[in-house]
């Protein structure tokens, strides 16, 4: 009991850290790892969804129907981000910096100045579990199993249906799949509100747990970003590997030597993993090194 | 939401409305001009548009009866961002430029630091209205708020003495927190205690499993929470979905974040703060300044205690000119130094220490109630800011312009 | 006929796909010799084994005698080995003159360099592109003038990645006529091609490359007399 | 397109080496002007010496603060047009040369500390810490395209150093963490340290903001720029570019890329170091978050407003975005955030070369109208 009461302790730190960085970079990975876009506003589409969720679900909407709203409305944010700002920097990745900095500092300003420094939170749901002699938050047992569940969904969505395949083909070849009849404009729109909306639902997963002030996300973005790009383009292949390295770098580090260290070991990781290989984890896995 | 919303309009009219009447040339040649560098946007917003309220609040009371020995007041207001090169830039702005005869700055311990340097240089004169690590010893320097000598020395033997000596403390990763948590580490061994846990977070962190997985593995009776910043904030939520249950004590939440009002009831019950104001406190002087503020500002959030403090440091600011008959610093320091200036402010009376220049407190211990209400289990009253002096900062004799710490004191003479 | 470039016992494995199996060959001074092989044969990554951008896993490569597997890309650029690419490499957002400079500085400037441009500039046929954007010229115009910059590190030998590609016939023709140009002030000419005819008009010698090994070498007539050769040719690739 | 099918092949293609006669400074004045920089002719250095001018009599009609202040602003631009090489030219995005100006920053607060201002030690200090910063940066840059990291890659590893070093330096308050007499300080960031100092025969001439200062950075800025337009028109600013275009194709024209890569990136390094140098001189003071993520960002907000790839544009863009964001700061209170972030969408949007990149070919244009 008490070795079981340990290995799920280690495990429950571990998945708890995976959960983290998989749900805040899914989003990212499909704007930044698939389209290219450097989207430094990806940490305020978080926090619209948080806000959003934490509205709705004060309101009266239960929970899982919140973050849902939450998801949509930042999906809906991020097609008219793409149709007014996005869709003219696509020939001129690096400009997106700039762009979507500025993006980002409207959104904090605003919404400070619009829903007041701080909200409100809607409380943990779903009580605690024990476990041995400790007690376990069960909502964050709910996080790691979305995490999974947004690994499953995303594969499914980008490999078995025929808006997965053609967003993926018109990414990597945007000319040949426009020769094929494809409306390029509409599925980049897509899937930039597909990528937003991803943030959404992160925000609205962690709102329960989480501060809300309109500078929430940033809490988000570097993490997110590291772990993209760990991974490499490809969000399955190298995304969902480097969330797991990384956790355990993560879980382990501030188990043993606090969270200075987790802190400092995964960004110094991510220096080292990027070093040995400079295409990322998918480059690696896909033994296309060179 | 549209409580809150109003708010931010008028905030941002109020500060563009000084800046620019500031500016223009029509007032008195003679005012005595005020400089306000507080953090109206960015990642500290939440604690310190109210302090610039407060601020304004005074400054229309003293205009109204008459201005600071019958000169008026103005104030010159910037917003510095939440941002440590805004404070050096616009420090240097309201000395050089506006000219300004005292300024009123700061929220975090790092801006003050920013700004202390270019304070020196021009040999100006600057209240910082907020509670922090303490041990800035520094005759440019008059320091309102409550420093932990006033906090701990108050609150842990109390909890000690309430619940048991195992204490476990996390703290966040810098000066403040690390100070802090030192001062908690002293007092805790002189009453016999032990800490059974002591945790620093990086300022940013916001994913505390493993920290509260620890404190449960640890013996702790309770536990200090010394954590700053937006970010840090969700470690209550956080604790209190996993069901830790350990009464908390701390210096820094409820009396300035408000964290009681943000976060849904009971994820902060039972959690202890030694505060010197905050607008829950029953005293008539408290609901008299309750009333003055609502009636301005309908819609603010919450009055927290650095607003009291900023309140209090503008009427110390209007005696001290009216006694020294100049604004010279010199002569108001002089003033000081007779130990006689004292207010009744919200928050009881206070006084100055001119060996330090911090000032005396009436301690609140507010405990969060199951439903985030506020009770007051102990008051302390003048409790003097009294490590400074008796580690031999002594402003009456020289000025080191320094930051000294338990464990980096004054050089001994 | 002294050899300039010796290849032995050349290996080279991505994942599990061999690239190139035991390549053993040899390149004589002055002579234009022509390497084909269907799709995927391994003739372009023969190139970058020689010019260090891929490392064998196994093999010597020898240059003038020197032994350069071991060296980085530049060093042995800097021995005498040039490359023009089968994509345009030109540095497309600079003018044609920039371009030239960047090729030409490293050993002349000045009036020398000037006077240098120029007549790369004439040989090359772009006298009134000088200040034009790389990236604004002709398809054949780039690939002359990727000749041009590759003549500028004074090289022995000159690598040709599909020289023609995408030319018209006229344009091939001047291609080739440049080429013997080059070949006559003394550069060894080793080049990719498809174009039979342009093999015609410019090899002496040729080698065949499938599956990343040599199939088989000779002159031109032998090796169209190859039966095996046009069996590579019409069964298993998809030209 | 008639080519003589005969061709000479009696005359060399490559020249033969002549004996040069000009002496290697005219070389180098003539790189004043050149294909990588913008501006060239009369016009152009007769408007940049009134500009020059404009900024020597400036203190005779303006308030030390504002004089103090513009000093303030050019403390920043060493920082950006170090990028300006790093990015624009050589066409490697860092997010981290905030790491370089910390080090140096913090480096020059150690160093005068320890070993005070006299004897114009000061700038010993300041050389030492531009020295450290570049080195620094030579290792990290040496580390990353010696290990074949490019694009994105490059953006994330040196914003991982930055914030490695913000993160380390935040914990490091106790007093442990001291070196010789200085104390870091921790997140409250470190303080006490001298300005620059001149000695001079009956008291060193201390450079607080002000009129001094100003002078000093305005000779510290002419001096940066035209030695850059001159580096960058040499023979090692085309290799730059042309890696910028095409790596590959550089490195088989016999360039060792990486070798140019890492010294354009220590070049980069160097000039954010001697920015942290002197903003710590300048306000005599330093802190971690000078190194965090905002903080990171900023320099190449200024950079690709202004216009990246030229020099001159980077050098104007970056005055031009500091003042204009101050002066949002003072008059725009609570509005200021967003009014800064909509000027960037504009720019980004409807000058997609940069602010000043685009008007000064706007310029260029009318005046060559006017000419004609």
């Amino acid at each position: 009991m008490e070795f079981f009461a340990a290995a799920f302790a280690m495990a429950y730190q571990f998945g708890d850290a995976f959960a983290f960085l998989v749900i805040s970079c899914a989003g990212l990975a499909i704007i930044f790892g698939m389209m290219g876009i450097i989207n430094l506003a990806h940490g305020e589409f978080i926090m619209c969804g948080a806000y959003v969720t934490a509205s709705t679900a004060r309101m009266g909407l239960p929970l899982p129907l919140a973050i849902l709203c939450g998801a949509l409305v930042a999906g809906i944010v991020g097609m008219l981000v793409e149709r007014i700002v996005i869709r003219h920097l696509y020939q001129r990745p690096l400009d997106s910096i700039i762009a979507t900095w500025g993006i980002s500092l409207i959104a904090t300003q605003g919404v400070l100045i619009v829903l007041g420094s701080t909200m409100q939170g809607i409380g943990t749901p779903l009580g605690s579990i024990e476990v041995g002699d400790r007690s376990y938050s069960a909502y964050r047992l709910v996080l790691m199993a979305a995490a999974v569940a947004l690994l499953i969904g995303l594969y499914f969505l980008f490999y078995h249906t025929r808006f997965g395949v053609i967003a993926r083909a018109t990414i990597q070849r945007p000319q040949m799949a426009q020769a094929l009849g494809v409306d390029t404009r509409r599925v980049y729109g897509l899937t930039f509100g597909l990528g937003a909306a991803l943030a959404g639902l992160a925000g609205g997963l962690y709102a329960p747990t989480m501060t809300m002030v309109p500078t929430m996300g940033a809490t988000f973005i570097v993490e997110s970003f590291v772990t993209v790009v760990v991974g490499g383009a490809d969000i399955f292949v190298g995304a969902a590997p480097a969330a797991v390295i990384l956790a355990a770098i993560r879980a382990s580090l501030t188990a043993w030597y606090g969270q200075l260290f987790g802190q400092i070991g995964l960004l110094i990781a991510v220096i080292v993993v990027i070093r040995v290989m400079p295409g990322g984890l998918s480059a690696w896995i896909k033994g296309t090194r060179q | 939401m549209i409580k809150t919303w109003k708010t931010g309009i008028s905030a941002a009219a109020l500060a563009g409305a000084a800046a620019l009447v500031a500016a223009g040339p029509g007032f008195a040649q003679d005012a005595i001009k005020i400089g306000v560098l507080e953090d109206q946007s960015g990642d500290f917003a939440a604690a310190t548009n109210v302090k610039v309220h407060a601020i304004e609040l005074a400054a229309e009371e003293i205009n109204a009866a008459g201005g600071i020995d019958g000169r008026p007041v103005e104030l010159v207001i910037y917003d510095t961002q939440s941002d440590n090169r805004r404070y050096q830039e616009f420090m240097r702005r309201v000395l050089q430029q506006d000219q300004v005869d005292v300024v009123f700055a700061g929220f975090s311990s790092a801006s003050r630091e920013a700004y202390r340097p270019i304070v020196n240089q021009f040999d100006g004169l600057a209240f910082y209205n907020n509670q922090y690590e303490g041990g800035v010893c520094d005759a440019n320097m008059i320091v309102t708020g409550a420093v932990p000598e006033q906090q701990f020395s108050t609150l842990i033997p109390w909890m000690m003495e309430t619940y048991g000596n195992n204490v476990y403390t996390i703290a966040a990763d810098y000066n403040f927190g690390q100070i802090s948590a030192e001062w908690v580490r002293q007092i805790v061994d002189e009453n016999g205690g032990a800490m059974v846990g002591e945790e620093f977070i990086p300022l940013g962190v916001s994913q505390f499993s493993q920290t509260i997985q620890n404190i449960q593995a640890s013996e702790a009776d309770f536990v200090v929470t010394l954590l700053v910043g937006a970010a840090q904030a969700s470690y209550y939520e956080q604790a209190a979905s996993a069901d830790v249950g350990l009464p908390m004590a701390s210096s820094v939440n409820v009396g300035q974040g408000y964290e009681h009002k943000r976060f849904t009831p009971p994820s902060l019950s039972q959690m202890y703060v030694t505060t010197n104001y905050i607008e829950e406190i029953d005293t008539p002087e408290s609901q008299a300044f309750l009333e003055k503020f609502r009636a301005k500002f309908p819609e603010e959030p919450y009055i927290n205690q650095e607003a009291a403090n900023s309140y209090i440091a503008m009427n110390l600011y209007k005696q001290l000119v009216e006694r020294a008959g100049t604004t010279e610093r010199e002569a108001l320091r002089e003033v000081i130094a007779e130990g006689d200036v004292c207010f009744d402010g919200p928050s009881g009376t206070v006084c100055l220490d001119p060996k330090s220049q911090h000032m005396s407190h009436t301690i609140f211990l507010a405990k969060v109630e199951e439903d985030h209400s506020i009770s007051f289990p102990r008051v302390w009253e003048n409790i003097a800011p009294y490590w400074l002096g008796d580690a031999g900062c002594d402003l009456t004799q020289n000025d080191p312009s320094a930051q000294y710490t338990p464990s980096n004191p004054p050089p001994a003479n | 006929m002294t050899e300039i470039l010796s290849v032995s016992k050349l290996n080279k494995k991505f994942g599990g796909v061999t690239v190139a199996n035991d390549i053993d060959f040899t390149l004589h001074a002055g002579t234009m010799h022509c390497l084909i092989g269907p799709n995927g044969a391994g003739k372009s990554t023969f190139f970058r084994l020689i010019l260090g951008e891929h490392a064998p896993d196994s093999g010597t490569i020898l240059f003038r005698g020197a032994d350069i597997t071991r060296l980085r890309s530049f060093e042995r650029i800097r021995r005498g080995i040039s490359v023009k690419f089968q994509v345009p490499g030109i540095f497309k957002a600079l003018s044609v003159r920039q371009n030239l400079d960047v090729a030409f500085q490293h050993h002349l400037h000045g009036h020398n360099l000037s006077s240098t441009v120029k007549r790369v500039v004439e040989f090359t046929n772009l006298e009134a592109e000088v200040e034009t954007p790389a990236g604004a010229l002709s398809h054949g115009q780039q690939q002359w003038l990727e000749i041009g910059m590759a003549v500028g590190v004074e090289p022995t030998l000159l690598l040709l990645d599909e020289p023609t590609a995408g030319m018209s016939p006229d344009e091939t023709r001047k291609t080739g006529e440049m080429l013997h140009d080059l070949n006559q002030r003394g550069i060894t000419i080793l080049a990719v091609e498809h174009d039979m005819a342009f093999v015609e008009q410019i090899a002496t010698q040729v080698t065949v490359l499938h599956f990343g090994r040599i199939f088989a070498e000779g002159t031109i007539a032998e090796i169209i007399d190859h039966p095996g050769v046009q069996d590579i040719y019409l069964g298993g690739s998809d030209e | 397109m008639d080519r003589p099918d005969t061709p000479h092949t009696d005359e060399p293609l490559v020249a033969e080496t002549q004996i040069e006669r000009r002496s290697a400074l005219a070389i180098w004045i003539s790189r004043l002007e050149g294909p990588q920089t913008m501006g060239r002719g009369p016009v152009f250095w007769a408007t940049a010496a009134l500009v020059v001018l404009a900024a020597i009599l400036y203190p005779l009609f303006s308030d030390p603060f504002a004089v103090g202040n513009s000093a303030y602003f050019m403390v920043w631009t060493f920082m950006a047009m170090g990028l300006g090489v790093v990015w624009g030219y050589t066409g490697a995005l860092s997010f981290g040369q905030t790491a370089f100006f910390g080090l140096a920053g913090y480096a020059y607060g150690v160093l005068t500390i320890n070993f005070g201002a006299a004897y114009g030690f000061t700038w010993i200090a300041l050389m030492i810490s531009v020295a450290l910063g570049g080195l620094f940066a030579m290792l990290i840059g040496y580390f990353m395209f010696y290990g074949r990291i490019k694009g994105v890659f490059v953006g994330i590893v040196t914003l991982s150093v930055t914030l490695v070093l913000e993160t380390f330096m935040a914990q490091t308050a106790g007093p442990q963490w001291r070196i010789g007499e200085a104390r870091l300080n921790g997140f409250n960031g470190m303080s006490g340290m001298p300005p620059l100092t001149i000695p001079w025969p009956g008291g060193d001439v201390l450079l607080y903001p002000g009129v001094g200062l100003y002078y000093v950075l305005l000779a510290m800025v002419v001096l940066c720029y035209l030695g850059l337009r001159m580096l960058l028109n040499a023979p090692f600013g085309n290799v730059l570019v042309a890696i910028r275009e095409n790596p590959e194709r550089a490195e088989m024209l016999g360039y060792d890329t990486r070798a140019y890569q890492m010294l354009s990136f220590a070049l980069g390094g160097a000039l954010a170091g001697l920015s942290g140098a002197l903003y710590t001189a300048w306000g005599q003071y330093i802190t971690p978050s000078s190194m965090g993520l905002t903080a990171a960002a900023l320099p190449i907000v200024w950079v690709a407003v202004g216009g990246r790839r030229d020099i001159t544009a980077t050098l104007l863009g970056t005055l031009a975005v500091l003042f204009a964001f101050q002066l949002l700061t003072v008059y725009g209170s609570q509005y200021a955030l967003i009014v800064m972030g909509a000027l960037l969408l504009f720019t980004v949007l409807l000058t997609p070369e940069g602010l000043i990149a685009t008007a000064m070919r706007w310029l260029g244009r009318l005046v060559g109208r006017a000419k004609r």
